[in-house]
């Protein structure tokens, strides 16, 4: 079965922000009021094939935690669906 | 009703029946897609060609001249260096990042493809004024798009231009220079021959991106907003990892001699590079378009052939040396697939498969040799006695001098930090300097040369707004002196001529004027011009830019023992003036500020000029300066300015009398610093070739005093200085 | 006999043949491993040059340190090999996890390109064994992401272990705690962000990468 | 009012993604087999004060628009919650 895979790469908690810092500053300076907090991450959108629901979450929480963050400072929030 | 095809692709009604003409039948759509994309100004130089012709192109030192992918120079010791420039100013326009990175993979291309390796580009940009938010956004993107793909792939960049002003507004100019270096047997040339040859597709995948880019983009102006939505979807995304695996895996594939030609794949695609090889090597091919790797479904053969998906090299290999071209794209992942067959028939034959369907088929050298030349109208600008009349020396002076010489300080050090300048470990003069210098090794074995190459870029639209002819020349004069001002003789020149609408007569004065004033130039000092590229279009709303010939050139220094002088001055030094008095202010970049656009320029003595550069040459290799910096932008005043703030050592100078003398950009002049007890040698060097000068001052403390003109502290120029760009992008920029 | 020294190439990698040179005239015998490679052929010390490793996609070294040669350079590491990374070198040291910590885009979002002076913090380490405590350098930097970044309690581990060998004396980059170069516990394997192979040459604007690398030739020589 | 605003940035369709096919080449290379098609956007998440939703979702999209996005090759997908 094939399912869309959805991957948000956040920084952690406490991990300073220097995308998000400087987006914010400009925000500002832009004239857009009143944004605060900007984090900025990644979304890395794919599709796999798997036999089931439980293999594919399992593959892509392994190609999460192998490759596509980098645990001393991010996590990833996934989202899977079947697509056919 | 709709338009007849052809026209929608940009050709016109005359042009299609050439076409007819040549095929004596009526081209299908695939066929027509091809002569478009083919006979577009940027591709067929059709309105400039005939102009381009009285370039001098000869020089004992010229392997390679104009016509190929880059001019080559043989700079002994077995070595040869390509250099080529390029603009990007279109695609720059709508895409800022992805524009200006494109333009960079696509200069690198074009020297790889002779078979030296790129060791450093150059980026003369243009933006429109720090004041309009479209035109921050443009420039911040454009410096990313220039660090990002420029520093990924591995080419050092070691000096352009940065220049702001209102006649750039809606189109800026992105013009980026390469320079490559290759042991002398190593020069190949685009082209196939030998039946029976594959022609091999290497490096990124083809997708629908920039389909009729150079026709759409490169060969018209920018309308109205809608339509230029409508051309957006022409801008591509560059890849630089793709071609540092290119450059790569070309030269690997150069050194073992497994290519017969290879051939970059730039504007207008497939069917630029099929034709060009096979035209060039006198045969034709047969082009298997189903054997082109595809990122997109269901694209239409005229799709492939001219879409302009980056990243892409056509080489001409023999079936023998196949299976090894192979191997080694594959140990650098690129990608490789057979597309290709020289045939000996002369024509392009697109087929549906090896041995299937043909769907298309034109004689090769059509697609070049034939296409139109124009000779486009002409007319000087009417009111020329009345604008040569108005002389900029008539404006009332500065009310304080000292606020006009801060508005003209502007460091470019925001966005050359921004890039590479030092890889490869060539670099004694990085930006920043009157030219950049790098060192020569021998570009196999490593072994350093001893000598040095200079590279220098420049251009001055305020100059070839008043005078097209005799701006060029000066844009030319201040190269060589540039390249003078680091102990370099100049070897040869590469040129960008960005210009307006060439169906607009007064374009074309100004372009056939341009050309001029460079030949006059280059014969004077002996330069060939071993390429160039032509930038048309430069328009928007109707109004055209500024003529802005860009001109590259490459110098040599014989002994490279330790880096030229630079800019700086010591405590006591004293400080003279090389050269004539100032003439004039027309074209200065004080007087464009008061918004005086008009007069009249006075002509570079080219035999004083030849005379000065010896001499500052001579200044240099002996060492008997501390620091020298040549006047051009913002005159005197900035050229003493830029001396101080780099310096951080201030001076008090005499001898010039009023604003005039301060600002005026005559040619032909060196502001040097010399210690005390070496004076007397300078000015005997001086007297013997001939050359005037003037004892100006003295370095000392920390301001900048001009006697009876103007006192301002040093500090006060480099916060200007350093801060503007900054100021105006640091902050975050967006879209209007 | 001279210094063995094997320099990685990476798809990618740009600053191997600086290495190169800038080894082979401080004496030593440099020669490229390819990453493709399992075998690193019996050198002495390893140097993972900077550049951009599979064009730094999804991370600077994400890619790069799955190679058969980060493999066997891991292993040698293990057992007390000299391994230098020199800007995106570092990048694949952390993700490689041979150096704790990770390197985030330089505050202010811009690749820079410049010189900066550096403070010897301990002699104690294959790059600066050379070179004195308290020592300047003046070495240039070229990087998009060399803000290191780490947990409050690796930087206190670092700071108490002496691991922070070089720092900022003006951060560039927003760099936790002016870092510019950190070793591993074993002292054996360091990265840094600045470039001294590129402050070599008198002609080049200054000599004081000298220092380092020859401090790492001579951590080479100790390994033998 | 407080928003928590969400935006996935993603570059258009049929626009080259080199980032992406490279993760996919090097996800096979790690031994995982059937991904494709994989696309890398960014996410950026903050928080905006505006004084309702329409409000709220006008200045996120004026921001996507002209600061976030570049509608030539991307396109942003936003989403808002209220928080408070
Ligand atoms: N966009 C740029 N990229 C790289 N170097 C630049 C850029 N703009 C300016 N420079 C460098 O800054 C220095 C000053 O530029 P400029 O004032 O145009 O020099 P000149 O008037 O001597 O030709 C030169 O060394 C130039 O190469
Ligand atoms: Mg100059």
């Amino acid at each position: 079965m094939v399912y869309d895979a959805c991957v948000e790469v956040k920084l952690r908690e406490g991990i300073a922000d220097p995308q998000g810092s400087t987006i914010e500053k400009a925000t500002a300076n832009l004239g857009f009021a009143g944004i605060t907090n900007v984090r900025v991450g990644k979304s890395i959108r794919f599709q796999i094939e798997a036999d089931n629901d439980e293999e594919a979450s399992k593959i892509v929480n392994e190609l999460c935690d192998r490759f596509l963050t980098n645990p001393v400072i991010e996590e990833a929030v996934i989202e899977i669906q079947v697509v056919g | 009703m709709a338009d007849p095809l052809h026209r929608s692709l940009g050709l016109t009604d005359e042009e299609l029946s050439k076409i007819i003409e040549i095929l004596e039948r009526e081209p299908n759509h695939l066929e027509l897609a091809m002569y478009s994309v083919m006979w577009s100004e940027h591709c067929s130089y059709k309105s400039s060609r005939i102009h381009l012709k009285r370039l001098p192109t000869q020089g004992e030192n010229v392997l390679v001249g104009p016509g190929e992918n880059a001019g080559v120079i043989d700079v002994g010791d077995g070595i040869a260096i390509a250099l080529r420039i390029e603009s990007h100013n279109h695609p720059s326009y709508i895409e800022p990042y992805q524009g200006a990175a494109t333009g960079v993979g696509g200069i690198i291309r074009d020297i790889f493809t002779m078979g030296a390796r790129p060791i450093a580009i150059m980026d003369p940009l243009r933006f429109g004024p720090l004041e309009d938010a479209r035109s921050r956004w443009v420039a911040e993107g454009v410096v990313s798009g220039i660090s990002g793909y420029g520093n990924s792939v591995g080419v050092p960049n070691i000096g352009g231009e940065i220049v702001f002003d209102q006649t750039y507004l809606g189109n800026p100019l992105v013009n980026v220079l390469c320079v490559g270096i290759m042991p002398k047997e190593r020069l190949v040339l685009g082209q196939a021959s030998g039946v029976g040859n594959l022609a091999v597709l290497l490096g990124s995948t083809t997708g629908r991106d920039g389909i009729g880019g150079v026709s759409v983009l490169a060969s018209a102006g920018f309308g109205n907003e809608e339509e230029d939505a409508e051309k957006r979807p022409s801008v591509q995304v560059g890849d630089p990892f793709e071609e540092k695996r290119l450059i790569e895996g070309c030269l690997e594939l150069l050194n073992e001699g497994l290519v017969v030609g290879i051939q970059d794949l730039g504007g207008a695609g497939l069917a630029c590079a099929a034709s060009e090889t096979a035209s060039r090597g006198g045969v034709g091919m047969d082009f298997n378009v189903s054997a082109v790797p595809q990122r997109e479904s269901g694209m239409q053969p005229f799709e492939i052939m001219t879409s302009e998906s980056q990243e892409r090299m056509l080489a001409i290999v023999t079936p023998e040396n196949l299976e090894q071209v192979f191997s080694i794209c594959s140990k650098w992942e690129i990608r490789s697939s057979v597309v290709g067959k020289v045939t000996p028939s002369g024509s392009l034959r697109i087929v549906s498969d090896f041995d299937g369907e043909v769907l298309g088929e034109v004689p090769a050298s059509s697609l070049h040799e034939d296409a139109p030349l124009y000779q486009r109208p002409i007319r000087e600008p009417d009111d020329m006695d009345d604008a040569t009349a108005d002389e900029a020396t008539k404006l009332p002076k500065p009310e304080r001098i000292e606020d006009d010489l801060l508005d003209l300080l502007t460091s470019p050090s925001w966005a050359t930090s921004q890039y590479d300048s030092q890889l490869f470990l060539n670099t004694v003069v990085g930006p920043g300097s009157d030219a950049a210098v790098l060192r020569l090794k021998h570009p196999t074995s490593g072994v350093d040369t001893g000598r040095g190459l200079a590279l220098t870029t420049d251009g001055n639209h305020r100059w070839c707004a008043v005078n097209p002819r005799i701006g060029t020349v000066m844009t030319v004069a201040e190269s060589v002196l540039n390249l003078a001002c680091v102990g370099a003789v100049p070897q040869a020149l590469v040129n960008c001529l960005n210009f307006g609408n060439p169906e607009n007569p007064i374009v074309m004065w100004q372009l056939s004027e341009a050309v001029d004033g460079m030949a006059e130039s280059c014969n004077a000092f002996e330069l060939p011009v071993i390429g160039g590229n032509v930038s048309l279009y430069n328009e928007s709303q109707g109004t055209n830019i500024d003529p802005t010939p860009i001109v590259g050139v490459i110098g040599l220094i014989k002994e490279l023992v330790a880096a030229p002088p630079g800019l700086s001055w010591n405590d006591g030094d004293r400080i003279i003036l090389l050269g004539p008095e100032a003439s004039g202010l027309c074209g200065s970049a004080w007087a464009f500020q008061k918004g005086h656009r008009r007069g009249s320029l006075e002509m570079v003595d080219f035999e004083l000029h030849q005379r000065l550069c010896a001499l500052t040459r001579s200044l240099v290799t002996e060492r008997l300066v501390t620091g020298l910096h040549d006047i051009s932008t913002g005159g005197l005043g900035v050229c003493a300015a830029e001396m101080a703030i780099d310096s951080d050592i201030g001076c008090t100078l005499a001898r010039i009398p009023d604003h005039i003398s301060f600002f005026s950009e005559s040619s032909s002049r060196v502001l040097i610093a010399v210690n005390a007890e070496r004076i007397p040698e300078v000015e005997d060097l001086a007297d013997q070739y001939d050359v005037p000068y003037a004892r100006m001052g003295l370095a000392h403390g920390d301001m900048f005093t001009v006697k009876d003109l103007l006192s301002i502290p040093v500090s006060d120029l480099q916060q200007k200085w350093n801060n503007r760009l900054a100021d105006a992008l640091d902050g975050g920029t967006a879209q209007e | 006999m001279s210094q063995k020294i094997g320099v990685v190439v990476f798809p990618g990698s740009n600053c191997e043949m600086d290495a190169m040179e800038a080894f082979s005239d401080l004496g030593a015998s440099p020669r490229l491993l390819w990453h493709a490679d399992r075998d690193i052929g019996g050198v002495d010390a390893v140097v993972i040059p900077g550049g951009f490793a599979h064009g730094d996609y999804l991370r600077p070294g994400a890619i790069a340190r799955f190679s058969p040669a980060m493999e066997a350079i891991i292993d040698f590491a293990h057992n007390g090999g000299p391994v230098l990374g020199i800007c995106n070198g570092f990048q694949v040291l952390t993700e490689a996890g041979l150096l704790p910590g990770a390197l985030q885009k330089n505050a202010g979002l811009k690749f820079l390109c410049k010189e900066v002076e550096l403070r010897v913090e301990t002699t104690n380490s294959v790059l600066t064994n050379m070179a004195y405590e308290g020592q300047t350098l003046r070495i240039p930097i070229n990087h998009f992401e060399g803000n290191f970044t780490c947990t409050d309690e690796t930087l206190t581990k670092l700071q108490s272990n002496g691991q922070i060998i070089l720092t900022y004396t003006e951060n560039p980059n927003g760099s936790i705690a002016n870092i510019a170069a950190i070793c591993n516990a074993q002292r054996n394997v360091v990265g840094l962000m600045p470039h001294p192979e590129r402050a070599c040459h008198a002609l080049l604007g200054s000599t004081d990468g000298r220092t380092l690398l020859e401090s790492f030739i001579q951590g080479a020589h100790a390994n033998v």
